[in-house]
């Protein structure tokens, strides 16, 4: 590939070249936006709700029933893509919370410095230990009422430990760069510096780091539905496993029932792993050469 | 213009930060109008710490710095934007100066936001041209570019044409030849010589002790934090007097003459003993040997 | 040194302290009274009713002032007494955790140190091989992604209903009583391989990853470099690396912990395997709020300790950590 | 001799196509000497010298041959320079700060070097303590690990380390650009005595600072653009350059004694042309104040002393 001058290239373009020829960025994708549609199409392809009672119970995938039906006559497929949206929607939400916390801990913490970053990181180091798990228990178990969004809030509020300790040793390196003096020279303020001139810095970790809390909050709240801390009302992939083992479907040998939400979770998160990796070797070459 | 007194930076060592190293230990001098004063020191000399202190980008431990008489050793906000009006700086390493997902020229813009809000487009644009001619640079030629589309020297004039933007009184130059290539680094140092001549006074922080000689009339060595000799260039390099001093002008490479071949220096003054940081026992006493040349005794 | 596990000990400290304090504060400040909650459920077991009268005075006390609320809270703590179990009536939640526990480390110890190992070993050999790297490093991404409850599931499934091979149910089989006998230890081992298969499959996955990324990055430091320039044979190289590339993967197992005692929780209600996670299950069905607070202070314990071992084993594995707090005597 | 390289040419591969980094270079040094080799920042300096010990990917062998104490040199054959390497040529790198493993003691991390290159350690124990003390590190320092070392120390360590087989050719890579005006002294007179304790037979030192080169250079090799530009003794270079860029190179250098008021030096101006697709002929033809129609051929080189070769067409003018 002859190119006139070598410095012509800036470096957006080679991102992009790098971008759609990396495998494992196209490969994630495609799973995910795969998901995607499923749960925002889904719905409109079946007749019955996901509550409803379609038809005879125990009964295997046929023309009829996609994917079969439940010990209770329920159609697995609306099942499915209706906990689909359930999970997306705590996978975005309860993302989206804990990058934010992270990010504002994470700067703040870093670029401040200090008496106000040791405290910060005193009160994340304390999060970290605790197993997300734990807290997530003892906060859900007392709601009366337990809906997808408080959960994603949960899950928000109990994620972003280690968020917050990566953004900070990052902006705590990009600190020290001249071109934070130089803003400082210049009289511009704090919060203009972090977010002019630092935060852009960060974009393609920022999304890293935004990728791996969506699928950890999918997983988290996938945990959550399966130990009866799920949603109240409406359903979602965890609550189908937990109600497919309550209900023996392993004895009878339900794999209808059991296999098709565990298998979208794993292929969902496991999508945006494969993403996360894709723009790892994309934005630091020593990982692209193997 | 510039006057420190005792000027120290502190910092906090070992778990829970009961030790204290002292970075800069006491550092008194002056730079006047028109003056280009080197800085010279080794690595972990505390040159760079009293750069970023005079430009308030560190704190201040001890001491105090006035300018034009005014004390501005903790000034806030709007006179600190007075007080960068009048001093500016230029860092080391230009590729880590420019901040790289943005265009080069970014730095002018931020300029104008902060100092010349009011100023309209084709005023600004003509300043702009002209800073950047007085620097050698061809606007046509380098503006709107990535830095990594131009050499470690444009960007470093670029920082130099900042400066003058703003029309600055004194700049700080930390070490800002030492990533330049020998063909290159000598341009910049004309250019800071020649606008020395249209008034501008520098600070110019190295450790190459020929490149300090080359272009300063008054020179300060430091040592660990202590400045051990100060005065006019020439009577520090030609008539050194602190041990320190001396063992560094001998250690320089020389394109005239060979280690061995160096003579041996003749103690000039028997009854001095130089104040070692760290070793000497007793508070250092800046004595003026000659006229205002300073050497630290014990 | 010593300064350096002092300042550890003191943040496990803060940090039990603030979780027991959490554990304390939830109950209290919730939306909703949990007395009424609470005696509300009791009403149907009627002998539980007086249990549930002295352990709320005790317990919760609201006419008391709060600060002696807590204070109470934790003198009861040290003893021991974490209130009595509602739904094992009249056991006290002590000792139902207690017996729990030798279930759970039997599970997860082995799981956390054979995944680690094998994880480790597998990561280093496909770092060597381009197109061994190609197609396994997708799987061990998959594997990191599925739920360990799925893959519980699907395993009872493939191999103790289709295959029949493994006991999917209990830790023993329930006409055996717990005794040292061969039978009865290889019983309790046939039930043990598919819940242990699930935890460690899942975490070999993330730990062949992270060596995988390790390595690369060691074989491309300036010590590798230079035992090239010097000719010295891949063997010594990659030796190097992989000595240096898993001591950071030391402190990943700390970061570990957590995750895995999720997957522990979610293995054991799937093959009713009674540890903490069965009964913490079924504590949340029944809401059983003592027996769920025992579980979460059990866990929590467990994790402070388990990192505090990993502290250890890092400073004496890592000379560079050694001397850096070294330097700070 | 001990060392003769004809015509050596090394490329790197990039996405954006072939970087000519070293473009047909030649020259001999004779045993005991130590061969300065000077240049701006991307003349191909450290090309060469890796290219003699490791040429592996990014680096492409091109052609030319290397010659060694009158051996061939495989430097092409990647697997047949391994026992090569340490043995018979030996490198300082530029990281020799962190060239040594830091979690193993430096003792042992020898031992291990030996054993994995089954070289007998007989021997040389005793050889490694004597070493020690003339470069003034105590012998205690084998079982210390190198993070606990001052960057003095682990300067020395490894200059100790790479000569302990008494290789016939030692690359020294930018070893004093990073220390201060003391230790760079201190380090490169002990170059100079590991010489002439016989320690290894000769010694490449590359940098980009000429004024170390005079102090400890017998003959030095200006290089620009990937191009070879003059070779010759330390003195005639410094004081009787002949090649138009030297004469700059040297004008350029600020000296103690030289100030800007009375003497202001020049620049060279322009950079060097990028390697991508370098310029026909003489690759200084852009920046070359006395450039002439004949300098878009390739310049010849020619002697112009005794062991003084310049490439410039304004010498062939001179000398014709």
């Amino acid at each position: 590939m002859k190119v006139k001058n070598e410095k012509e290239i800036s470096n957006t373009k080679e991102i992009l070249y790098f971008t759609f020829k990396n495998k494992k960025m196209i490969i994630g994708m495609c799973l995910f936006l795969f998901f995607l549609l499923l749960g925002v199409f889904g719905p409109y392809l079946t007749q019955y709700g996901p509550m409803d009672y379609a038809g005879p119970g125990y009964h295997p995938p046929s023309s009829e029933y996609w994917l079969g039906t439940t010990f209770f006559g329920q159609d697995v497929f609306s099942q499915l893509v209706h906990g689909l949206r359930s999970s997306f929607g705590v996978g975005l939400l309860g993302g989206t919370i804990a990058t934010l916390i992270g990010l504002s801990v994470g700067f703040f913490a870093g670029y401040k410095g200090g008496v106000v970053d040791e405290i910060l990181m005193m009160v994340t180091n304390v999060m970290m230990v605790i197993p997300t798990i734990a807290l997530m228990i003892v906060f859900a178990a007392y709601l009366p009422y337990r809906g997808v969004t408080i959960q994603a809030v949960i899950i928000g509020c109990t994620a972003w430990p280690w968020t917050a300790r990566a953004v900070r040793s990052q902006t705590f390196s990009l600190k020290q760069r001249n071109f934070v003096s130089l803003a400082r020279i210049t009289g511009v303020k704090t919060i203009k510096i972090i977010s002019g001139e630092i935060a852009p810095n960060m974009l393609s970790y920022v999304f890293m780091v935004y990728i791996l809390q969506f699928g950890g909050s999918i997983l988290a709240a996938v945990t959550l539905d399966f130990i009866g801390l799920g949603p109240t009302m409406g359903i979602s992939l965890g609550l189908m496993l937990e109600n497919a083992v309550l209900w023996n479907a392993i004895q009878l040998g339900m794999w209808w029932w059991i296999i098709p939400p565990g298998l979208a979770i794993t292929l969902i998160v496991g999508g945006l792993y494969f993403m996360n990796t894709g723009l790892d070797e994309i934005f630091n070459p020593k990982l692209r050469e193997m | 213009m510039l006057e420190a007194t005792n000027l120290t930076k502190e910092f906090k060592v070992g778990s829970f930060g009961r030790g204290v190293f002292k970075a800069v230990n006491k550092a008194s001098f002056k730079i006047d109008n028109k003056d280009i004063v080197s800085l010279i020191g080794e690595s972990g000399s505390g040159k760079t710490t009293i750069g970023r202190m005079i430009l308030k980008l560190t704190q201040i431990s001890g001491g105090q710095i006035k300018y034009n008489g005014k004390d501005v050793s903790d000034i806030k906000n709007k006179n600190l934007k007075e007080y960068y009006r009048k001093v500016q700086g230029v860092f080391q390493d230009p590729f880590s100066t420019f901040n790289p997902i943005f265009k080069a020229d970014r730095i002018f813009k931020m300029v104008k936001n902060e100092f010349y809000p009011a100023l309209s487009n084709k005023e600004w644009e003509k300043k702009l041209d002209d800073s950047l001619k007085s620097v050698g640079l061809n606007p046509k030629e380098v503006l709107n570019k990535y830095p990594h589309q131009l050499s470690g020297g444009q960007l470093q004039r670029f920082l130099i044409a900042r400066a003058l933007l703003i029309d600055v009184e004194l700049l700080i130059a930390d070490e800002i030849i030492s990533m330049l290539d020998a063909s290159t680094r000598i341009d910049v140092l004309n250019l800071l010589a020649m606008l020395k001549e249209k008034g501008l006074s520098v600070l110019f922080i190295t450790h190459d002790l020929s490149l300090g000689y080359y272009i300063s009339n008054k020179a300060i060595i430091l040592y660990r934090g202590v400045i051990v000799e100060m005065g006019p260039t020439d009577k520090v390099f030609f008539n050194p007097v602190h041990s320190y001093t001396q063992s560094l002008l001998d250690s320089v490479p020389r394109l005239d003459m060979k280690w061995d071949e160096i003579p041996k220096r003749k103690k000039t003054y028997t009854d001095i003993v130089s104040y070692i940081p760290g070793m000497s026992k007793r508070e250092l006493k800046m004595t003026e040997i000659e006229e205002n040349h300073f050497v630290a005794i014990e | 040194m010593g300064k350096y596990f002092r300042r550890k000990i003191i943040i496990y400290l803060i940090t039990f302290f603030v979780a027991v304090t959490i554990d304390w504060l939830i109950p209290r400040f919730m939306p909703g009274d949990p007395i009424n909650a609470l005696v509300g459920r009791l009403s149907n077991y009627p002998q539980a009713t007086q249990v549930a009268y002295s352990n709320l005075q005790r317990a919760f006390g609201l006419n008391i002032p709060l600060w002696d609320q807590y204070l109470n809270f934790w003198k009861s703590l040290f003893q021991g007494d974490l209130g009595i179990s509602i739904t094992i009536f009249p056991k006290p939640v002590f000792e139902i955790i207690a017996e729990a526990l030798p279930y759970d480390l039997l599970l997860m110890v082995p799981a956390i140190l054979a995944s680690y190992f094998f994880g480790n070993k597998f990561g280093a050999f496909a770092a060597k091989k381009k197109k061994l790297d190609n197609w396994v490093l997708p799987i061990w991404y998959m594997l990191t992604a599925t739920p360990y409850l799925w893959l519980a599931i699907l395993l009872a499934w493939a191999f103790g209903v289709v295959l029949n091979i493994f006991p999917i149910a209990g830790a023993y089989s329930f006409s055996l009583t717990p005794s040292f006998s061969f039978d009865f230890v290889f019983d309790l081992l046939k039930h043990w391989v598919l819940p242990f298969l699930s935890l460690f499959i899942v975490q070999l996955g993330g730990w062949a990853i992270g060596m995988r990324n390790m390595i690369i990055y060691e074989l491309d430091a300036d010590y590798s470099k230079y035992l090239e320039t010097m000719g010295v044979p891949e063997k010594l190289i990659r030796k190097y690396a992989y000595k240096n590339a898993s001591l950071p993967q030391i402190t990943g197992l700390a970061v570990q912990l957590g995750i895995i005692i999720t997957g522990a929780i979610t293995t054991e209600i799937v093959f009713s395997y009674p540890g903490l996670g069965h009964i913490l299950n079924k504590a949340i069905l029944q809401e059983d709020f003592f027996l769920i607070q025992g579980c979460f202070l059990f866990i929590i314990i467990m994790v402070l300790v388990a990192n505090f071992i990993i502290d250890i084993v890092y400073v004496l594995r890592d000379p560079r950590v050694r001397h850096s707090i070294g330097g700070e005597m | 001799m001990s060392l003769e390289i004809k015509n050596l040419k090394v490329y790197y591969q990039t996405l954006r196509g072939q970087v000519k980094a070293l473009d047909d270079i030649s020259f001999k040094i004779n045993d005991g000497d130590i061969l300065g080799l000077a240049g701006e920042s991307g003349c191909g300096k450290s090309t060469f010298s890796n290219s003699l010990i490791l040429l592996k990917a990014p680096m492409k062998y091109i052609g030319g041959e290397v010659f060694l104490d009158g051996k061939k040199l495989p430097v092409e054959n990647y697997e047949k320079m391994k026992e090569k390497r340490y043995k018979d040529i030996s490198i300082i790198p530029q990281y020799a700060l962190n060239a040594m493993n830091p979690t193993v003691k430096i003792g042992k991390y020898i031992h291990d070097v030996f054993a994995y290159k089954n070289f007998s350690y007989k021997g040389v124990d005793n050889e490694l303590k004597r070493r020690l003390k003339i470069v003034g590190l105590d012998e205690g320092i084998l079982n210390m690990y190198p993070i606990e070392l001052s960057g003095g120390m682990k300067q020395r360590m490894v200059m100790v380390i790479a000569t302990l087989m008494n290789p016939s050719l030692l690359i020294a890579d930018e070893i004093t650009s990073a220390l201060d005006v003391s230790t760079q002294k201190a380090v490169s007179k002990m170059l100079v005595e590991f010489r002439d304790k016989k320690f290894v037979k000769s010694i490449i030192f590359v940098t980009h600072d000429v004024s170390v080169l005079y102090q400890i250079a017998d003959k030095i090799l200006i290089m620009y653009a990937g191009k070879f530009a003059e070779i010759g003794p330390a003195e005639k270079i410094i004081h009787n350059p002949r090649h138009v860029y030297t004469k700059l190179l040297v004008k350029a250098m600020p000296e103690v004694g030289i100030k800007f008021s009375d003497t202001p030096l020049t620049g060279i101006p322009g950079h060097p042309p990028l390697l991508i697709d370098p310029p026909e002929g003489c690759r200084f033809i852009d920046r070359c104040p006395e450039k002439m129609k004949e300098c878009v051929k390739e310049p010849p080189v020619i002697k112009v002393g005794e062991d003084h070769y310049v490439a410039c067409w304004k010498e062939v003018k001179k000398n014709a």
